[in-house]
Parts: structure tokens; C-alpha cells; sequence
């Protein structure tokens, strides 16, 4: 079993750490997800695709504030990754970051998981 | 108690936060409101927000946004106001069905249909010189 | 990043903790300011704008009390405008002595001077339509 | 040995707890201490010297924020109680709470105390 390594992100992207799981890269995201920090996480994303990691899992458990702009991001994760061939899986139990996924009719088209345990235990189709 | 808050920020992403710091406290001071229905206002004045600083972006302006909350005995009204190139709120495109595999190719349009789930009254007035978008939540619902 | 914040709200003091939430988040927009610092200007500004709220309540105003921040890349300037009465800042009474048992007579008067000790410059405007006191604290001491 | 009682304030004053431990009466203030803030310090002042308690401890431990108009009704606090023969003690180990104090030289003036425990050990002067 890999448990992974942790590590700190760029102080740019300091609301963000990246960890390795299973097959899964796994990034965890903390504080508000809006315009301030949805274009970073669109870089990060792109990065991992780029580098070959098309199995993401984006862990919100740790943010307490999104919006569209932010749903956004993770709606262009979603696409960048199955076009890939790739999957994305979300960790959030937070129910103000759920609701937003719900008042778009989008919570029937991400795969929730309430922590990241439970995501990263999923097997990776190859 | 009753009062009004006026907040001018510059058309920045950094200052999101702020203008939703102010309007939860500006609402929260009318002790009415129920932390659930300050948490929807927060994100309506959020999305509205983030649409008048890409307004301003966009067309290369300085000028800062404001945002204003009213609180009155029955409700809070928050306007936000640009001086962007204005839009029409009654020709917004519509999102391609959830079902529909095009759906992920729009990852954005959603901010005006959510401000009207969000609050009591949503009401956008929009001209070519600036636009502004005034969200009501009544008390006690 | 710099950027111009302006905030106008009730002369109330339930406006004061916004007042200083918007302050210090302004301030740590400009990374360079230490978190103590950043107390520091909170707190003189806290002073201020409590003076302002007083002057408009003293003189039954029902004017907003208006905090403008200004952050450039080597400083911050916070003004905190009232249109109170005004007053003469250099004839301020000065406190006895602490060891003085009269000292505790004195439950005020000691805002204008801390205002003084928690920033690099403290410029106080006073006409009898107005006062404007202006609060700066230079980044990178 | 007394433990004293513990009060919830009425909803006015929420972020005020008294308890009355050994012969002091102790009010343990939260939040921000200001002009929004320093009225109903100062009532309660008033309304504990009227009933007789003239030794109070005022538990800072919990304000985060205190500015002159905060520490203008302590001030008053502890004039109305010496008036009466009584004595007011402070426990306060916020760093930003006791620059304000010191500040204003006013450190020279207040008896502090690192918890209450040790305040309420201090004998009652009659
Ligand atoms: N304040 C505004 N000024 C100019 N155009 C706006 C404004 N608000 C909204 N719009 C226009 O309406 C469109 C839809 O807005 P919205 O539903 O919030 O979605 P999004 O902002 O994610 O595109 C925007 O793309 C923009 O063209
Ligand atoms: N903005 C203002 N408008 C009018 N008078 C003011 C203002 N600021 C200060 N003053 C006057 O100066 C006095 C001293 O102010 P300060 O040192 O802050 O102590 P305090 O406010 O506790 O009395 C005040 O009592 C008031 O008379």
C-alpha cells in the first residue's frame, strides 16, 4: 500500500497540498473557493493533466466558502480529466459548499465522498 | 439599528472576501436573519460581485465596485453596482441539460440564475454605462 | 495589489467591529505588514472612528462616519472623516499624573494619544464642519 | 469552600458570565471590549456595587479586543469599587489587552492575575 507522500504546495498555492494515494493525486483545498483562487486551482489541474495524473480527487473539506466561479473550476477539472480518460471524485461534507453543487442540478454528475479515505479506496480504471 | 453600510473596493478577486465579510456582518446586525438565510446572501452578493469586478476587468476600468446593504425592521437589500458595458438579463443563454455531455463545457453562466434561487427578489437593472443588481432578503422567512 | 477601500457606516457603535474587520483586511492585502502592526492600526483606528462616532451622536447627526484605506507598496493611510463639531487637537487636556489618585477620575481622553503611539504618523484635520484624522503606518518596520 | 454558581447573563449582556467564587464576584467578558461593549460593563458595574459586592475580578481572558473606551469603563470600575472599601482584580494574559494597559501607563494602576483561580486567591480586605 502506498500511503503517500505529502507536500507543501508553492507559497503561492500555500491553500493548497497535494498527497499521492492509491493511484489518486489527491488535492486539498482549504478556506474559499471563489475568483481569488479558482484560477489557481485550474493551473494545478492543468499541471497534474499535463504531467500524466488524470486520476484526481479534490478534497473540500476544508472549504468553507465556493461559488459558481469556484464550482466553475471544478466543473473544467471534471472535463479536463475524463477527456483523458481520467476521473475526478470530491471529498465534502460541508453542507453551505454541497448546496451549491445541488442549486445547479451538478450534484448528479460529480461523485461525492465523505472523506478522502473513502475516495482514494476507489479502484482506478485503466 | 436600521442602517446603511457602504463599501467601495477595487475590481479585484482579493477583495471578494472583504465585501463578504461586511455584508454577513451588515446582515447579521439585523439579528432576524437566520445564519442560514446571511449564508445565501453572502453568496448572492458574492456572485454579483465577481460580475462586476470581471465587468470592470474586461473593459480595462479602475473605477472601484460598491457595494451597499440597507438594512431596514423587515429586510436587507444589498445593491452592487459597476460601471461596466451593462448586459441583458433577459438574454442570458440557457445551460445545456445536466444530462447532456455538453453541460461540462460551460463551467460558468450560473452566477444570475443562482442569486434569484438565493434570495427573496433579485432585480437587475443594466444599462451601457454600468449595471446594478439589487438582492432583497425579507426577514423572518 | 494597492488599492483604495472606502467604508461608510452608521456613527453606531455595532459598526466598529466592521470597521476594524475591513481595516485589517485591508492592511494584509499589503503582505509586508507584520501582524502586530496590523492590531496596532486596528486599534487607532478603532480610536478614531470612535471619536467620529461620538462627535455625529454628541451633535445628533444622523451622517454616516466614512474610513477610507489607502495602501500603496510602502504604506498604509487609513482616514476616518466625521462632520462633527470639530475640536482643537493641540489644546487637548493632558492627564494627571498616573500615580495621582485623581487618575481614576479620568475614564477618557486617551484615545488621541494612543492614536499617536500605534502609528508612524497620526495627522489630525479639524474644522468646526468636520474632522479628518489620517493614520499611517509605513511597511517593513 | 465556595465554587460559587455559574449565570448565563440575560441575552443583552450574552457575552458576560458571572460567578461568584471565595467572596469575589467574577465577570468573565468574551468578545470585543469597546464602545459597543463598555455600557453594559459598566451597568453591571454599577449594578453589582449597588447590591452590596464591592470585589469584583474581571476575567479578560476571553476579550480579544479592547480599545480606551473598554478600558475607560474598567477604569470606572475600579474607582466605584476602592470607593466603597472594595478592590477589583484583573486576569488578563492576552498580550494585545495588556499593551493597551501599558500603554497608557496604566499597568502601574491594575493588579493582574494569569487565571482566575489565582485571583479568587486572593483574601477578601474587610
Ligand atoms: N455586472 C455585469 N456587467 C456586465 N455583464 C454582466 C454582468 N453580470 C452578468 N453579466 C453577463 O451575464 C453573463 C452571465 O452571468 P452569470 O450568470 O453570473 O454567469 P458568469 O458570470 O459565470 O458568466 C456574464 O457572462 C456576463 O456576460
Ligand atoms: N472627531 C472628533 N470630533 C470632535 N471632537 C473630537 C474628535 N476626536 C476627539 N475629539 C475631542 O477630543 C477629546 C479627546 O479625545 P480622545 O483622546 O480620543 O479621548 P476620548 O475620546 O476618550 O475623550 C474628546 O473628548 C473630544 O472632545
Amino acid at each position: 500500500m502506498d500511503f503517500g507522500h505529502l507536500a507543501d504546495w508553492s507559497s503561492v498555492l500555500s491553500d493548497f497540498r497535494r498527497s499521492v494515494r492509491n493511484q489518486w493525486v489527491v488535492l486539498a483545498l482549504t478556506g474559499e473557493l471563489d475568483l481569488g483562487s479558482a484560477p489557481r486551482l485550474h493551473q494545478t489541474v492543468v499541471g497534474e493533466v499535463a504531467s500524466g495524473h488524470h486520476h484526481l480527487v479534490i478534497d473540500l473539506s476544508g472549504v468553507d466558502f465556493m461559488d459558481s466561479t469556484g464550482l466553475g473550476s471544478i466543473i473544467g477539472a471534471l472535463r479536463r480529466v475524463r477527456s483523458h480518460g481520467g476521473d475526478l471524485l470530491l471529498v465534502c461534507t460541508e453542507q453551505r459548499v454541497l448546496r451549491v453543487f445541488e442549486m445547479c442540478d451538478l450534484d448528479r454528475i460529480f461523485v461525492f465522498h465523505v472523506d478522502v479515505d473513502s475516495a482514494v479506496g476507489t479502484p482506478v480504471r485503466v | 439599528m436600521a442602517g446603511i453600510v457602504e463599501l467601495h473596493v477595487p475590481a479585484l478577486p482579493e477583495y471578494l472576501q472583504m465585501v463578504r465579510s461586511v455584508v454577513g456582518a451588515a446582515a447579521s446586525t439585523g439579528a432576524n436573519l437566520k445564519p442560514e438565510r446571511v449564508a445565501d446572501l453572502r453568496l448572492a452578493v458574492s456572485e454579483a460581485t465577481t460580475n462586476a469586478m470581471e465587468a470592470h476587468g474586461l473593459s480595462g476600468l479602475e473605477d472601484r465596485v460598491t457595494v451597499r446593504c440597507d438594512l431596514s425592521a423587515s429586510r436587507i437589500e444589498v445593491e452592487v453596482a459597476d460601471c461596466g458595458p451593462g448586459f441583458d438579463p433577459n438574454s442570458l443563454p440557457s445551460l445545456p441539460d445536466v444530462n447532456s455531455p455538453d453541460r461540462l463545457r460551460h463551467e460558468s453562466g450560473l452566477g444570475v440564475s443562482l442569486m434569484h434561487h438565493l434570495t427573496d427578489e433579485t432585480i437587475v437593472e443594466s444599462h451601457d454605462d454600468g449595471t446594478a443588481v439589487r438582492l432583497i432578503v425579507h426577514f423572518g422567512d
